[in-house]
């Protein structure tokens, strides 16, 4: 995709697109959604250094997220209080340094090995980190955790942050700037290590390579831009409580880079996106959501390992040979009922939900900006009837679909030509 | 097909429910956003909280003609799943929406972050200000140092009911030993603080045999705290634990045979009534400034109408009744829903609440003065029980105007 | 004295009940190689399974019905789930259980809300079976025990004593050699996903009317169940034992016992002062510190003995 | 010092009870290829692994170009000039075949974990690795995943990243296993060119390639050498026919493996 436009070309289309989305965007609460996105980006990117890049599977990657937003925030009442002449945008990178001095105290003896082990490890010392917050009110400032004020800082261009759209520039700087920093790390020889001693740990001792070593790094790497995204979130928010470095944060992060893909390096900036959404939107329009989160995240293990950003890019070879128009029919014919399938599934889920816990007297359940009564039976059969029917012809449509697949991906008449 | 037939019947509910909650749409509703978790292990708590605004916003001011000349009540239900991050999220919405008034109440720890957040609000945009009414965050600090001009409390604070707890414990002359245990965090050991101290004013020869902190949320089984609240010989437990760590440490207590009241001080409701059951039968008690038995005739026809509603749910924190009429009121007093103006007018507002009693909203730090109550767990003379399941909260003792000298730290500054 | 004698005992039922859990993930993971982090979710349906069943039929038959219908889930999740995530490598398996625990116990609250059930022990067993020192025990718990020991044991026979039990242990050991002796290893593989997910189910239906029984108690129970396996090597049913025990004793002592940095300081002859930075740390308390010794014991095994204490491999 | 490239010292290895190196000696001269040949189970890969590094050693003493190894960790050796391949094929699957062979070179070209050098800009690496792949003959295969070669593809694989670091003492364990007999052909051609100057040390079973291509050759059985030398005072050696070659004929160029 860069070939298109030169080697930078993709890095100048984001630098575009970030300038220019509070101006599409301009609302107050989406611009507080795409800060948002921005910190779970940065975020989700460093988790991935470890897992798509390094192969190893953590659950306790708030650890240093948390830790680098806590010492942000610390950071930043010292510069209220006591006057340390730190401008703001310094601020996630102290929270960054952070994250890397304890990404090494816990690297030291958590890469030793590689899988299971490692896993466990990571779930240990994420449940001890939480368990320490609680514990430690001085520093952790107990559950209600500790705030700062971003705004007392030497101003930076003559802004003081006060406005969100200004943090929203700010952020927008770091998150480019970070995740070009982890695209370049991915291309040094310390990353490209990463991605051998992911494939095959023992191959690469033989070529000279001390596995621990090598994912010792990528853990550093990653650790620091864990505390980078947490000095922002102390930014945006100016508060860092205890769940940002529990196990549910670190759950979350798991499930941003899988979602979106974590073969590929902007599958984490896609699944980023996505559950920001869904996070901060879907779960406005229904209280099911989470259950939808976990559904979708369950069926995307199953059926789509690659994540979303791989379901796309399975289409790179098809596009180029031009053959995409092949698949659109075929797509829509599966497409449409799939959605309509989905549609009714929702449906009946949301009539259930409401059914079992709405006010008595409070018969009618609004999603699809609808409003359905719940307590008459045809609204039922028709919502039933319109998951089967979709089911079905979703059913009927695959083998079809199948077939175009394997057409428009046969490229055996052109010979070696791969 | 199947999909034209469905949205043909599914328009015509959309049109019979438009035309049926139409006037709540009107532009110029006084739009109120709950902020509360509705999803994750705290909604069901945040969901009756919800119910109860909605039902005491219709029942005693939409339907009795609105404010201000005819405005309705909207509550915007937001969800913040207890989360401080997520309640700054919906803050921010709520103030992207143009609403000026937050209702919230679960969770200190959210209270802190929204009180703060709306602090720096108010002052980086004086245009466009926020008013926070807290109907059960009960952290002193809220109403003491951390306390602004923006917020308001409508529950009486941990340190208030400790009084009102410690003075009937001091009246007890049986009780001579007492064991505190809470939840490790800001409430819990606030609770525990507040405990010391009052039973060392009130009652000096107490003695008070264990003062124990247990990780929030994270105890599978309480029976080694029973064990050692047993073994302590305790004559009275009190506790601040709330949702399941409130369930499991009074079951564990009354299992290893603990003959001793125990102060709660939020032990019932949310399903702990019904577990409890028979065996809390004058075990349990909770302070509170409820007063469900013997109901005033107001407030039981009140909690009638809202079963009838909400046959699951419970009216567990009935402060909000007060919180919504307090509002009203104070609008109609300033004639305007600005919040600068109706702010004003809440401080020192006197206003008698649906048990006939009176309260007022005190000037200084914003922090409710009512009566608080002492009641215990029964399934006598309960008229109106907790969780369907026939016990219920009986009032043993009430303390009137509760915390009233109580000093506070607050210094408060009002917007010029 | 009775303090002692009784965090004995209730270090034995959280012990056993926590064994009931570990013998089944340690039984899958060590003949399919995955860490179930559904393992503590299957526990949840069990008890939610029993509350409903017992609405119905009573206590009695939700003992015996709920954990065979988590055992049919868990087959199920195994042979249409699982199975099908084998091919993505260990990485997806782990993941797709954990995001199974996420799933269920959303499904847990779409079908039975978020509130508490109050899911009672059986009126037969409410009663005070000894009272010692003036402290009662409730018969319940007797029942748990006596419940947890004939799993046990029931277990050990089967392992030992059956043509199943051989093949699952050979299977443990050697999978490709006992699928070329002909034993349909897949289907031994879903029996005992099925088996370890019943015996889940069981400890969820004994312990949800001790223990409450909340969407949560998956979450509070699951990471535990981790560290017992770890801690008691990967693959060691005797392991496990050993390590349930170790691990309720550890907690249910350390809660009993009322010590504190401060003492051990003050025995030192240090003393610092209430307001210094560090005074979290100073003023700490066993019982405190309680729910992270388990996680601190993980750790160390992990870097000190990865096998753990009875284990023969790593990983 | 010697000249031994590679000088093992009675060398042990234990599993638990059992025996299966049980004291090796064997002096390898710089530039030297030398095979070792033996019965299944006589602990080839297993003397591999000790050199190597992946096992640790019961007893003995391995020196390296004069230096002893013995304690190494694998990379330590590797960085020392040892170099080897697999009996199954061991590559990086998901990367290129390209990025594969650039794996080997990294250490060799000084960019050890360097995270502030990019590598595409490394202009001497990237030459050298197409120099390696042109040897090699994949470089019209070069950008695709090497999980996705064919099975003889990604032996050459292993044998172009096990020679691109530019060790001195190359080792090789069956190299043509599984090839049809053209393919060993080219594997020998290959391994011949690539190792011109070097020391190689080569496990193999098929006679022909070993007869072809060793300088001398070693015969391990049951863990132990029980001769060493040119192929023909091998191929004559009474001891060496007895026990391993039984009386089948000098000819053979099957895999004489099954025939104990």
């Amino acid at each position: 995709m860069p070939a298109l436009l030169g080697p930078f070309g993709i890095w100048i289309v984001c630098a575009i697109v970030l300038a220019v989305m509070p101006v599409i965007f301009s609302s107050p609460v989406s611009v507080t959604i795409m800060n948002q996105m921005g910190i779970s980006i940065v975020f989700a990117l460093s988790y991935n250094m470890m897992l798509g890049q390094g192969g190893m599977l953590s659950f306790g990657h708030a650890v240093y997220f948390g830790l680098g937003g806590f010492f942000s925030v610390h950071v930043m009442n010292y510069i209220e209080v006591d006057g340390w002449p730190i401008p703001l945008p310094f601020l996630p990178f102290i929270g960054g340094l952070f994250g890397l001095a304890f990404a090494i105290i816990i690297g030291s003896f958590s890469t030793r090995r590689a899988g299971t082990v490692f896993a466990m490890i990571s779930l240990g010392v994420g449940e001890l980190i939480a368990a320490c917050s609680i514990i430690f009110v001085v520093f952790f400032g107990g559950e209600e955790g500790v705030s700062g004020d971003r705004t007392m800082g030497p101003p930076v261009f003559g802004t003081e942050f006060l406005k969100e759209i200004e943090v929203y520039y700010l952020t927008a700087v770091i998150v480019f700037v970070a995740a070009a920093l982890m695209y370049l790390f991915s291309l040094t020889p310390a990353g490209r290590m990463a991605n051998a001693v992911r494939d095959n740990p023992e191959r690469a001792e033989f070529v000279g390579y001390s596995q621990r070593q090598v994912r010792f790094m990528s853990f550093c790497a990653s650790g620091f831009f864990a505390g980078i995204a947490g000095g922002l979130f102390a930014i945006n928010y100016e508060i860092l409580t205890e769940e940002n470095l529990n196990l549910t944060t670190s759950g979350w992060v798991l499930l941003m880079a899988y979602i979106g893909g974590i073969g590929f390096f902007i599958g984490p900036i896609v699944g980023a996106v996505l559950l920001t959404l869904l996070q901060t939107v879907l779960s406005n329009h229904t209280e099911l959501w989470l259950l939808y989160v976990g559904l979708l995240f369950v069926l995307t293990v199953m059926y789509v390992p690659s994540g979303l950003t791989g379901l796309m890019m399975m289409h790179g070879p098809a596009m180029k040979a031009g053959r995409l128009g092949q698949l659109a029919k075929p797509y829509m014919i599966a497409g449409i009922p799939l959605l309509v399938a989905l549609a009714g599934g929702v449906a009946v889920l949301e009539m259930l939900n409401h059914y079992n816990n709405a006010p008595v007297g409070d018969n009618v359940a609004h999603f699809f900006w609808m409003a359905v009564d719940t307590h008459n039976p045809a609204n039922w059969a028709v919502a039933l009837a319109v998951t089967a029917i979709g089911a079905y012809t979703t059913y009927r449509a695959t083998p079809q679909v199948r077939e175009a697949w394997a057409e428009a991906n046969d490229f055996s008449e052109k010979g070696g030509d791969r | 097909m199947g999909i034209i037939k469905k949205v043909r019947t599914l328009t015509a509910t959309a049109l019979l429910a438009a035309s049926f909650t139409g006037a709540s749409f009107a532009a110029d509703n006084i739009r109120i956003a709950f902020i509360d978790p509705l999803s994750g292990p705290f909604a069901t708590t945040g969901e009756s909280g919800y119910r109860t605004f909605e039902y005491a916003a219709q029942t005693l001011v939409n339907d009795k003609g609105g404010v201000l000349g005819g405005r309705m009540f909207e509550i915007v239900p937001m969800d913040n799943k207890i989360s401080p991050k997520e309640s700054l999220i919906q803050l921010k919405r709520a103030i992207s929406e143009g609403i000026h008034y937050i209702v919230q109440g679960n969770s200190s720890g959210v209270a802190n972050a929204l009180t703060d957040a709306i602090n720096k609000h108010n002052r980086r945009n004086p245009d466009q200000r926020i008013i926070f009414l807290n109907y059960s965050a009960v952290d002193p600090a809220l109403t003491n140092e951390k306390c602004n001009f923006w917020h308001f409390r409508f529950d009486a604070n941990a340190d208030i009911k400790m009084d009102a707890l410690t003075d009937v414990i001091a009246e007890d002359q049986d009780i001579k030993k007492v064991y505190i245990i809470g939840q490790d965090y800001s409430f819990g050991k606030a609770v525990a603080a507040a405990a010391v101290k009052f039973i060392g004013a009130k009652r000096p020869d107490i003695e008070i045999v264990g003062n124990e902190l247990h990780p929030i949320g994270k105890v599978k089984d309480f029976t080694p705290y029973a064990t050692k609240i047993k073994s302590s010989g305790a004559d009275a437990v009190i506790t601040g634990n709330w949702g399941a760590d409130m369930v499991g440490l009074g079951k564990a207590i009354v299992e290893a045979g603990v003959d001793a009241p125990i102060f709660t001080y939020y032990g019932a409701h949310d399903g702990i009534t019904a577990t409890f059951a028979d065996k809390g039968v004058d075990v349990i008690r909770v302070v509170h400034e409820g007063t469900f038995n013997p109901p005033s005739a107001e407030f039981k026809a009140f909690n009638e109408g809202f079963k009838k509603v909400n046959p699951d749910k419970d009216l567990n924190q009935p402060r909000i009744i007060g919180t919504i009429q307090m509002l009203a009121k104070a609008m109609e007093a300033a004639g305007t829903d600005d919040p600068v103006a109706v702010a004003t007018a809440l401080e020192g507002m006197d206003f008698t609440n649906i048990y006939g009693r009176k309260v007022h909203m005190r000037a200084s730090d914003h922090q409710i003065i009512q009566d608080v109550n002492i009641t215990v767990h029964t399934d006598k003379n309960i008229e109106v029980d907790a969780d369907n399941s026939g016990y219920g909260l009986l009032t043993e003792k009430t303390v009137k105007e509760a915390g009233k000298d109580l000093p506070t730290s607050c210094e408060m500054k009002r917007p010029s | 004295m009775e303090l002692v004698v009784f965090s004995l005992l209730n270090g034995l039922v959280t012990g056993l009940l926590l064994f009931m859990l570990s013998s089944g993930l340690t039984l899958i993971f060590s003949m399919m190689g995955v860490l179930n982090f559904a393992h503590a979710s299957f526990y949840m349906l069990g008890a939610y399974f029993a509350y409903t069943i017992s609405g119905y039929m009573g206590f009695w038959v939700g003992l015996i019905f709920a954990p065979i219908l988590v055992g049919v889930v868990g087959a199920l999740i195994q042979r249409y789930g699982l199975r099908y995530v084998h091919r993505w490598g260990h990485v997806a398996e782990l993941v797709f259980t954990f995001g199974l625990a996420f799933l269920i116990e959303e499904v847990v609250q779409f079908f039975w809300g978020k509130a508490t059930k109050d899911y009672h022990e059986p009126e037969l067993l409410d009663f005070p079976l000894f009272t010692l020192f003036g402290q009662s025990f409730p018969a319940y718990k007797a029942f748990m025990i006596f419940i947890s020991i004939g799993i046990f044991i029931a277990l050990l026979m089967m392992l030992t004593r059956t043509r199943v039990g051989l093949i699952i242990q050979a299977a443990i050991t050697h999978p490709n050699t006992v699928a070329n002796l002909g034993h349909n290893v897949p289907l031994v593989f879903m029996g005992v996903f099925g088996v370890g997910s019943a015996l889940a189910g069981l400890a969820g239906v004994i312990a949800g009317p001790a223990l409450g029984t909340f969407p949560g108690m998956a979450f509070v129970l699951g990471s535990i169940v981790f560290v017992v396996i770890v801690v008691g090597g990967l693959g060691s049913l005797a392991g496990a034992f050993v390590a349930s025990l170790l691990i309720g004793w550890l907690q249910t002592f350390a809660i009993a016992l009322d010590y504190s940095m401060t003492d051990l300081l003050d025995l030192l002859g240090v003393s610092f002062s209430d307001d210094h930075v560090l005074r979290d740390l100073w003023s700490l308390s066993l019982p405190q510190v309680a729910p992270i010794l388990p996680y601190l014991l993980l750790i160390l095994i992990l870097i000190f003995r990865p096998t753990g204490l009875m284990g023969k491999r790593e990983t | 010092m010697s000249a031994s490239a590679l000088s093992l010292q009675g060398i042990r290895k234990d599993f638990g009870e059992t025996q299966i190196i049980r004291g090796v000696d064997l002096e390898i001269p710089a530039g030297e290829r030398h095979a070792i040949i033996g019965p299944n189970g006589a602990g080839k890969s297993t003397l591999f692994h000790l050199i190597s590094g992946k096992y640790s050693k019961t007893g003995g003493r391995i020196g390296l170009n004069g230096e002893d190894v013995t304690t190494l960790e694998p990379y330590a050796i590797a960085r020392k000039g040892l170099s080897r391949s697999f009996q199954i094929t061991n590559i990086f699957p998901r990367m290129t075949v390209f990025e594969n062979v650039r794996c080997g070179l990294l250490w060799s070209m000084g960019l050890k974990y360097a995270f502030w050098k990019l590598v595409g800009r490394q202009k001497d690496l990237n030459e050298r690795t197409s120099e390696i792949l042109e040897m090699i003959g994949l470089t019209d295969r070069q950008a695709i995943p090497a999980g996705v070669l064919t099975y003889a593809e990604q032996r050459t694989l292993e044998i172009g990243i096990t020679i691109a670091g530019g060790a001195n003492v190359i080792m090789l364990d069956e190299p043509t296993a599984g090839m049809s007999a053209s393919e060993t052909d080219q594997t020998v051609e290959l391994i011949r060119r690539v190792t011109e100057g070097k020391t190689l040390v080569m496990v193999e079973h098929d006679m022909g390639v070993v007869f072809d291509l060793a300088d001398r050759i070693s015969v391990l059985v049951y863990g132990e050498i029980i001769a060493t030398g040119k192929p023909e005072e091998i191929r004559n050696n009474k001891a060496v026919q007895e026990a391993y070659l039984g009386e089948a004929p000098e000819e053979e160029t099957e895999t004489v493996g099954g025939a104990h």
